[in-house]
C-alpha cells in the first residue's frame, strides 16, 4: 500500500489528476498545504471512490480556516497521524 | 524505523520547508531516526547562512542546524543545485574563485547519488516539493 | 472606491493598481507579497484594488490561524487594509461558487465581479499585477 | 529491462528507482533535475525505470533545440539514456493522446502505460521519485 | 487593448482559465514559455473566439519542438514581435 | 517608450529569468529605454553573487550586470524578499550582525515602493513570473 501526499489544490488540475490516476486501490491519499483545498464539500466529487482512505492534514486546514468546513468523507489527522500513514504505508510518493 | 527526507521547496516562497520540519520533528518525537535531510530543487536555499527573516517569522535555518544538533540529522545540499543557485562552501568557492562563501557546516555540499543512496537505504523517504 | 456608472447599468472601479491575488494562504509567499505590494501601493497614495480570485478567495475565509510553527498567515493583513484605505475588495464569482463558498464565510465586505465586469475592471486601471 | 508477467496477463516494469518526470523541457529545472537523478541512480548500479507523464512526454519529442539564451534543454540527456543502461522508457497514455502526439512523434522507442498498470508500476518499484 | 502572457500549459487548467476570464472582446494572449504547450492542435479548442488574437512566441515553440506541430489558430512571433505586442497594448497582465 | 520590467522566477528554477533577459535585450535592440529591473519573489535569487553555473549554460548574474553597464538599466532586489532569503549586501549584513554578503552592486536592495513607482512612472511593465 501505497501513501501519496498531495499538497496542490484542485486548482492545479494536472497534478490531481495525475496523483489519482496513479493509486491503487488500497492506496491512500493524504491532503496537506494547499491540497487541503481538495477536502472542502464542494470538491468532493473529485474523490469519490476513496471512501476510508481519504485523509486531510489538521495543521493545515486549520491555519487556512477550514477545519470547519472540511467534507465527511476526509479523515482528519494531525502530524502524528501523518507520521502513523508513512509507517503504514510501504512507501510515500509526493504529488506537487 | 530510519526516516530520510527530501526538501525541494525554497524557504518562505513554499511551504515545503515548513511542512519537513514540521514532520521532521513529529517524526523524531516518535521515536524514529531521522539520518537525513537531502535538499534539491529550491530546496538548497535552505541552506543560506546569510537569511535574515523578520523576528516574528520562524528562522527555517537555524530550525534545521537545531535539528541537527539535537539528533544528528545530516543536512546534505545537493552541490549541483546549490552552486548554480549560488551556495557554496568555502571549499567550493575558493575552487570556483569567489571570495566569500554562502553555505557553511552542518549543511554539507553532496552529490545526487547521496538523495539516491537515501532514498534506497533508509525504510522511509518522505519528499516535501514546492 | 472610485465608481462609474457605465451604459449597461454595471459599476466599475477605476484605480492605479489593481492586484489578483490567486493564490491561497500559507502554500506560498505569493499571496502575502501581492498583498505587501497593494499596501505599500497605498502608503503611497495611489487608489489600489484588489481583486481575490482562484484560490486567492482563501484569503478572506474567516477562521484561519498562524501556521503549525507559527507562521503568521496573511489573515492579520486583511485586517489592516482599511487602514491603508483600501477599500476595493473585489472577489471572482466563479472562484466562490466553485469552491462552495459565499459571502458570508468571508471576513470583510467585498463587491462580487462577474462576467464581462472582470475585462472592465483590469481595463480602467493603470497597472495591473497578478500575484 | 525487468518485465514479469502477471495474472492478468500484463507485464509490470520491476526495479529500484522509478522517476515519474510530469514537467516539460526548457520551462523548469525540475526535468533535468529528475533525469540527473536518474543518470545518477544508474550510475551507482540500481535499476532505474523512467516514466513519463503529463508535460513530462513533451521531454521526448523530436525536434527540440536549445533554448533562445543557449540553455541546453533536456534533449541531450534523453540520448544518454540508453548509455546509463536505462532501458525503461514509458509514457502516460492519457497525456500522449490528450496532448494529440503519438509514439511516432518521439525520440526514442517507448511502452505506453495505461489504466491499472500505472498503480502496478508505481508498486513494483522500492522507491518512486517524482519531478 | 491589453496584451495577456499565460506561461503555463494547459496542465495548469486554473491559469488558463482564469487569463481567459479576464480577457476583454479586443484583448490579444501571448503564449510564452511552458505556455506554448497551448499551441498545440490538441488544445486548440481551449482558445476558440480568439481569432486573429492568439500568438505564440517562436523561440519558445522551437525549444520544444513545437514549431511544425502549432496549431494554425495561433500567429507565431519572435521576440522582436513580442516587443511589438507590448508596444500596440496599453498594458500588459502576466499570469503563471 | 520607457520600460520597466519584474522578475520573480529564480534563476535556473524557472525560465522566468531567461525569458526577461532575453525580452530586455530586444526592447533595448529595438531602441526603447529599460530603465529598471526589479526583482521580487524568487527572482531576487537573480542577484546571488556566488552563483557558479556550469560553463556550458548561460551566467543570468553576469547577463543582468551587463545589461546594467551597457545600458544603465537600474537592478533593484526587493529588500524585504531579498533579507528573508539570504540575499545581504554589506549593509544589511553589518545591520544583522552577519559577516560577510551575498549581493552587491549593481544589483541594489530597494523597498517595494520602487516596484509601484517603476510601474506606474513607465510606459510599460512587463512582468516574468515562474
Amino acid at each position: 500500500m501505497i501513501l501519496h501526499l498531495l499538497n496542490r489544490s484542485p486548482a492545479t488540475a494536472g497534478t490531481v489528476d495525475d496523483a489519482l490516476a496513479a493509486m491503487g486501490p488500497d492506496d491512500r491519499l493524504l491532503l496537506i498545504e494547499d491540497g487541503v483545498l481538495g477536502a472542502l464539500p464542494a470538491q468532493a466529487s473529485l474523490f469519490t471512490g476513496l471512501a476510508g482512505r481519504l485523509f486531510a492534514l489538521r495543521e493545515d486546514l486549520a491555519a487556512r480556516g477550514l477545519l470547519e468546513r472540511c467534507a465527511e468523507q476526509a479523515n482528519i489527522v494531525d502530524v502524528e497521524g501523518f507520521v502513523t500513514l508513512t509507517e503504514e504505508a510501504d512507501k510515500t510518493v509526493s504529488w506537487f | 524505523m530510519r526516516y530520510a527526507l527530501l526538501v525541494q521547496g525554497g524557504p518562505y516562497s513554499s511551504q515545503a520547508s515548513h511542512s519537513a520540519l514540521r514532520f521532521a520533528r513529529a517524526v523524531v518525537e516518535r521515536g524514529h531516526r531521522l539520518d537525513t535531510v537531502f535538499f534539491y530543487h529550491d530546496g538548497v536555499y535552505n541552506a543560506a547562512r546569510l537569511a535574515a527573516p523578520p523576528q516574528d517569522e520562524p528562522h527555517l535555518g537555524d530550525a534545521w542546524r537545531m535539528l541537527h544538533d539535537e539528533h544528528g540529522t545530516e543536512l546534505l545540499v545537493c552541490i549541483a543545485a546549490g552552486l548554480r543557485r549560488g551556495l557554496l562552501d568555502e571549499r567550493e568557492a575558493a575552487r570556483h574563485g569567489k571570495a566569500g562563501h554562502s553555505l557553511e557546516p552542518p549543511f554539507e555540499l553532496t552529490g545526487l547519488g547521496q538523495l539516491v543512496e537515501a532514498g534506497l537505504s533508509h525504510d522511509r523517504l518522505i519528499t516535501f516539493s514546492p | 472606491m472610485n465608481e462609474t456608472e457605465i451604459a449597461t447599468g454595471e459599476r466599475v472601479t477605476e484605480g492605479d493598481l489593481l492586484v489578483i491575488l490567486r493564490h491561497s494562504p500559507h502554500g506560498s509567499s505569493w499571496l502575502r507579497e501581492g498583498l505587501d505590494t497593494a499596501l505599500v501601493a497605498a502608503a503611497f497614495g495611489q487608489r489600489v484594488s484588489l481583486l481575490f480570485s482562484g484560490d486567492g478567495v482563501l484569503a478572506l475565509l474567516d477562521g484561519q490561524q498562524a501556521g503549525a510553527l507559527g507562521q503568521k498567515g496573511t489573515h492579520g493583513v486583511i485586517d489592516m487594509l482599511a487602514m491603508y484605505d483600501i477599500e476595493t475588495l473585489l472577489v471572482d464569482a466563479h472562484a466562490l461558487i466553485s469552491r462552495g463558498l459565499s459571502t458570508e464565510d468571508l471576513l470583510l465586505p467585498v463587491s462580487v465581479v462577474e462576467g464581462a465586469a472582470l475585462p472592465k475592471l483590469l481595463d480602467q486601471h493603470r497597472l495591473v499585477l497578478n500575484f
